[in-house]
């Protein structure tokens, strides 16, 4: 029900792409998702760093900048309250400045975790088929290489894994030069979780985890956007 | 088999809008109709003539005597609903629907055609079209369509959302000596679409492969389910057309991005075991491959050439294909080594050697054939000064015979010089090419569908 | 013009091995060389016989009366150390060396072939071969060769590192009537190869485009500053087999698993220009575009068709090869809808609807053609009942003079009636193919060449 | 002359490959090389570390590990010296026990640089060729993608310039999503200087420097390897 609420609100306001809520959704439907605050002032992003841990990222907030750091949107690893409030008057005079007509609503707090394999998990509606799933390498090479697969939803267990195992990065998960293997259960729950949200709710046009951080011990939703249909 | 059986194989057909003049659609058909030798009862349906090419002709459906089980109706648009309504009066079952000038035109033609499917759906009646070439199954045998021609008779199921491709491939497919359990133009699929022809084509006794044209699917999710079931007995093999606009649009995410409208034809054709085919000539050669070949049990293929050069052409493309290479047991090598002159290549490909006679292409053949480790295998041959085609090829045919669950395809390069034993590999059922090449390409697509229909489950072929 | 023009075209050859037996390949070549209709003198020579195929034959090279310019060798391996000797002492410039049983076989043979190009380099003498077929001419005309047949007249130089290969192609080549300007069985490149006569090649007024089959390429360092300089002129396309053998070696570095030695050719083909094809297929598909149509401008294709379904598969095919499909001005568009019927679709692909006759597609192709945005045009047609193949060819082959800087291709689709037509296409020298992918493969393959062509300085094709 | 000293020993030696070598015939013919030291003790490894300055990376020494981090052969980002002295002893024990029969020479101290992009150059010799030269994408990704073009040697500085356009991964060093753009000169001329490299040295087998990293200031050689043909 949760999750419908969210939905419906971004389908009043005339459809688009909802992006810090998508990561509540995400919550909602048991997938994992990195703690984050956001905070609208040099304050409230202390405190909030304070209450997640260092080090921590930050991200801008506004609906109109899809590719953050892109316009200097992005900061990982700030290591203390010194950095955070410094970084946060920086980022958004950055931000203005190289994307002026962008609304800034604020800036996301998330705890920094530099392990894991980024990957990226994806639903879109097919006006045939309806429900296309997409896994694949996340990051910065999602588009360069695209090293993806997909699948028609619903997918079984098998199909979920065999879409991971189809894919040239796999190996990357397979724990590559010495790493330990990635936690495959729990990436492969996710994949499902992820088809049954789309399939349920055909108000979601497109939607993709990028990245969702793959570990040895889970995996954590980093990013997420969900595109949804005008309401008619 | 299915609710279509019928379809293919009705008592009596009626034939509304036929007509006397030569060269009219409605003329056509009914010309079609006794040249395919159809052994049923024949009803042209015309309001004036009272005669049809020998035929005695009625004014309406409702004035024929005897039953009706389909009516193929050719008058034009604005007549189309109201002879299907007397065709539901009569009690007709299956109809099929020539006339253009529906969906394809814009709102008005939409609003007819719905029209015309909800007569159909009142009565229960199923059809196929509107705007359709019509349909045809040398079994039956029947020609309800307005085809120059029949096609010859064979055991490929042709379904053609194209009426134009669909005669362009008749014509083609005789003068190449190929056949065809039916030939179905979809038309707009205003009610029976690829997937009904899938399902009954299935369960076929006549079918050994399908074959469709198609421009778009229209119910995605019963199609994911019903080919499913389809690929479990027979491969099919579909051509999907439009795949350029994939990607075209703008899209707000990197999924949007990624997953193009083709990439879910990829992904729904896959998931189900759908043979997608890149080109008509793809389609059309997979088609020949699996209506000639046993499915072989595994992907090692066995090379037999009396060059060298070609050997090696059809060994890179065996790699290419992600085939293997036979390896041939120690046994064969020794036999082959006892057997050929000193110089020839006893590993795969087995070279022969230009100055091989057919009793040395025989005895190299039946080695490789015999061995265990080789599940398909392609002869190749030049036109060398001593060369026999027709004597290799009389050999080839025989140990066809004896190893009917190995594929054997034949890549015959040059022209005169072997075009009768390419007659007489065609006249064996044989695939025989020119060119190395589409032989690899063939047993490929063999060996893929072999792989599909081992897995386990449904829709676990995903690699 | 290169150091090889009097080889194609020597003023007297002797035939060294010349046989009366016929079936015998010293009788073959003798035979040949009459059959070709060669202008110059021939000379048998044989130890025994004093007149072959009504020539005077004589007991050796030295007893013959006049200079020879080329001498052909077909006595057994033993022997033919000897008779090049005696070529060399006669003051033979070239010779072409049949006989097998050289580097092939092994060691022993390697040391003969030694022997052989040591005798050839101390008399100056330039060698094809040894162990091939021997080569053609057919604008000199000769045929210095044992094959079957004189291959017809025609611009493509065609070399072939597989004698069985070349006499395959040979055979095939005369079936669907096509021409040579060259044929060359380069054998085991003893002294020439595929370097010197692709650099004739592309001096040479009477050839158009150059097609080799090869298995490997001896000096890489020459190849590439040769062919370099060739490929600025004409098309070079090659077949290089063997590619399955790249990678197989276990690599000690990222960059030895990474560049496997069929890398290197394609890297090398690419910096001097070099098309390379993937199959025999492909190969002359292609040799046949550049020997019949220009060199396109740009990448911006149109297709003009009477029905939609290959309209589709040929846009599809125009995207997936990198192409474009060309945007008509707004001019064209505006004339367009003023000449054909409203269903007609105006935007690229053109479809004249499957009631279109020939002055219907006049109409369209002319505009389309004289669009300044259209670089080539491809022809698609469908044997509908009206259609009308031949008035619509003579169309296009006046067309295709009124616009000689833009391909013209044809996909007509069908058999039997579309054969007449096809024979006319056949006859003006415009490609046309049964399935709409080859035209789009072959204009793609122009393209390449253009683009290649256009670029500056040498090698920095890499793209 | 210095080059061909080193190569000339590893040929007499019966050919093989050479790797800490590798990057001081780098050093010589110009290209640069990240500083390093081979530590043969804790001690010597914590010296090493103090001159290079933290935080530094460690490697296993050994001709036989070609795959240094599937044994546990690497790590990275070690900030200070207690780091260094029990990473030393814990690395040679995992080796040991993963790679029993490997001599180990030591261990290599270089310093950290979590910058750049890591690329691949590369050459080989081709029998029909000669030498051919590889430029791609470095690091892990390597061998999983194949992002790479070649040339045959030498090349000019255009089609140096070609070849890295020609792999999918040239947009990471345009400075994708917000990052500067990379020094695209220092990487050419570290190409041109490997071609050259290969051109004159015929023994040179095949090599490769992977990674070198490249950032918006510069490039330098990470690790390298050559495998030298047997004196005949
Ligand atoms: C269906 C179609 C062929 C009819 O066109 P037509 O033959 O010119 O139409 P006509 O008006 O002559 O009608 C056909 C015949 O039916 C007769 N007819 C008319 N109403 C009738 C009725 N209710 N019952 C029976 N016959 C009727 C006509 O009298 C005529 O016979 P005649 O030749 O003896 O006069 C045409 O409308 C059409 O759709 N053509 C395109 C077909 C096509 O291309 N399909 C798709 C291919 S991809
Ligand atoms: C060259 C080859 C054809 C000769 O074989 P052959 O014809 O059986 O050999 P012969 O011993 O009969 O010699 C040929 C003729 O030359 C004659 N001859 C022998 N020595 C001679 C000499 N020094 N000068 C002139 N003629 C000589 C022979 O008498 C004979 O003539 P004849 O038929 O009148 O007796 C054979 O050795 C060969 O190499 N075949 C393979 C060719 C091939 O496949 N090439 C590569 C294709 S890919
Ligand atoms: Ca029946
Ligand atoms: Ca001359």
């Amino acid at each position: 029900k949760r999750i419908g609420d969210i939905l419906d609100r971004g389908g009043k306001t005339g459809g688009g792409t909802i992006n810090e809520e998508a990561l509540q959704i995400l919550q909602a439907c048991g997938i994992p998702v990195l703690p984050a605050r956001v905070a609208r002032n040099a304050g409230e992003a202390m405190e909030a760093a304070e209450s997640l841990g260092y080090p921590v990222v930050m991200k801008i907030v506004s609906p109109q900048i899809t590719h953050k750091s892109d316009v200097g949107g992005v900061r990982l690893n700030l290591g203390h309250a010194r950095a955070v409030e410094e970084t946060f008057s920086e980022m958004v005079e950055t931000v203005s400045s190289l994307a002026p007509h962008a609304a800034i609503e604020g800036v996301l707090i998330q705890p920094y975790r530099p392990g894991g394999v980024e990957v990226l998990l994806g639903g879109k509606r097919d006006p045939s088929f309806g429900p296309v799933l997409v896994y694949g390498l996340g990051g910065i090479y999602t588009e360069l290489f695209r090293d993806v697969s997909f699948a028609v939803a619903p997918v079984s267990r098998e199909e979920a894994l065999a879409m991971i195992r189809g894919t040239k990065s796999y190996r990357l998960l397979q724990g590559f030069r010495g790493q330990s293997p990635a936690d495959m259960e729990t990436l492969v729950d996710c994949l499902l979780r992820l088809g049954q949200l789309v399939v349920e709710f055909p108000q979601i046009r497109e939607m993709d985890i990028n990245p969702l951080l793959v570990g040895p011990e889970g995996a954590v939703a980093v990013d997420a956007r969900i595109t949804i249909n005008k309401k008619v | 088999m299915g609710e279509l059986t019928n379809f293919y194989n009705p008592t009596a057909v009626a034939i509304v809008g036929a007509s006397k003049k030569p060269g009219k659609v409605g003329n056509s058909i009914v010309k079609n109709m006794i040249e395919s030798g159809y052994p049923g009862k024949i009803y042209p349906v015309n309001p004036k003539d009272s005669e049809i090419e020998g035929l005695k002709a009625y004014p309406s459906v409702t004035a024929i005597p005897g039953p009706v089980e389909l009516a193929v109706l050719s008058v034009p648009a604005a007549k189309v609903v109201e002879a299907a309504r007397e065709c539901g009066e009569k009690g007709i079952p299956y109809l099929v629907v020539i006339t253009a000038g529906f969906k394809e035109i814009g709102k008005e033609g939409l609003d007819l055609e719905k029209e015309l499917v909800a007569t159909c759906r009142r009565y229960g009646m199923r059809m196929l079209g509107p705007n359709c070439v019509g349909m045809a199954d040398t079994h039956t045998p029947i020609n309800a369509s307005f085809t120059r021609n029949s096609p010859l008779k064979g055991d490929i199921a042709f379904l053609s959302q194209s009426g134009a491709t669909l005669i362009a491939i008749l014509d083609w497919s005789r003068s190449v000596g190929l056949g065809f359990s039916k030939m179905v133009s979809l038309g707009n699929k205003g009610d029976l679409s690829e997937i009904e022809f899938i399902a009954e084509a299935a369960a076929d006794p006549y079918t050994r492969v399908i074959a469709c044209y198609l421009e778009d699917v229209a119910d995605g999710a019963r199609f994911l389910d019903v080919v499913r079931e389809a690929t479990r007995k027979k491969p099919v093999i579909i051509l999907k057309s439009g795949t350029s606009q994939a990607g075209a649009q703008a899209a707000s995410s990197h999924t949007g991005a990624l997953a193009g409208s083709d990439l879910a034809y990829d992904t729904a054709f896959r998931q189900c075991g759908v043979i997608r085919a890149r080109s008509l000539t793809e389609l059309f050669e997979l088609a020949i491959a699996f209506s000639r070949c046993p499915v072989p049990a595994g992907k090692r293929v066995a090379i037999v050439t009396n060059s060298g050069g070609p050997g090696i052409v059809a060994t890179d493309n065996v790699e290419a294909r992600g085939l293997t290479m036979a390896r041939f047991t120690r046994e064969t090598i020794d036999e082959l080594r006892a057997g050929l002159p000193a110089e020839a290549a006893l590993y795969n490909p087995v070279d022969v050697l230009g100055d091989g006679k057919a009793d040395r292409y025989r005895f190299a053949m039946e080695k490789v054939l015999a061995d265990p480790n080789v599940d398909s295998m392609v002869v190749l041959m030049c036109p060398t000064a001593v060369a026999q085609p027709v004597e290799t090829t009389r050999a080839v045919v025989e140990l066809q015979k004896q190893y009917p669950g190995k594929p054997i395809l034949g890549g015959y390069l040059g022209g005169e010089s072997m075009a009768e034993a390419v007659q007489l590999m065609a006249e064996a059922g044989i695939p025989c090419f020119t060119f190395p090449e589409p032989a690899i390409a063939a047993i490929s697509g063999l060996v893929n569908y072999g792989q599909f229909r081992e897995m386990p489950g449904d829709g676990n072929e995903l690699s």
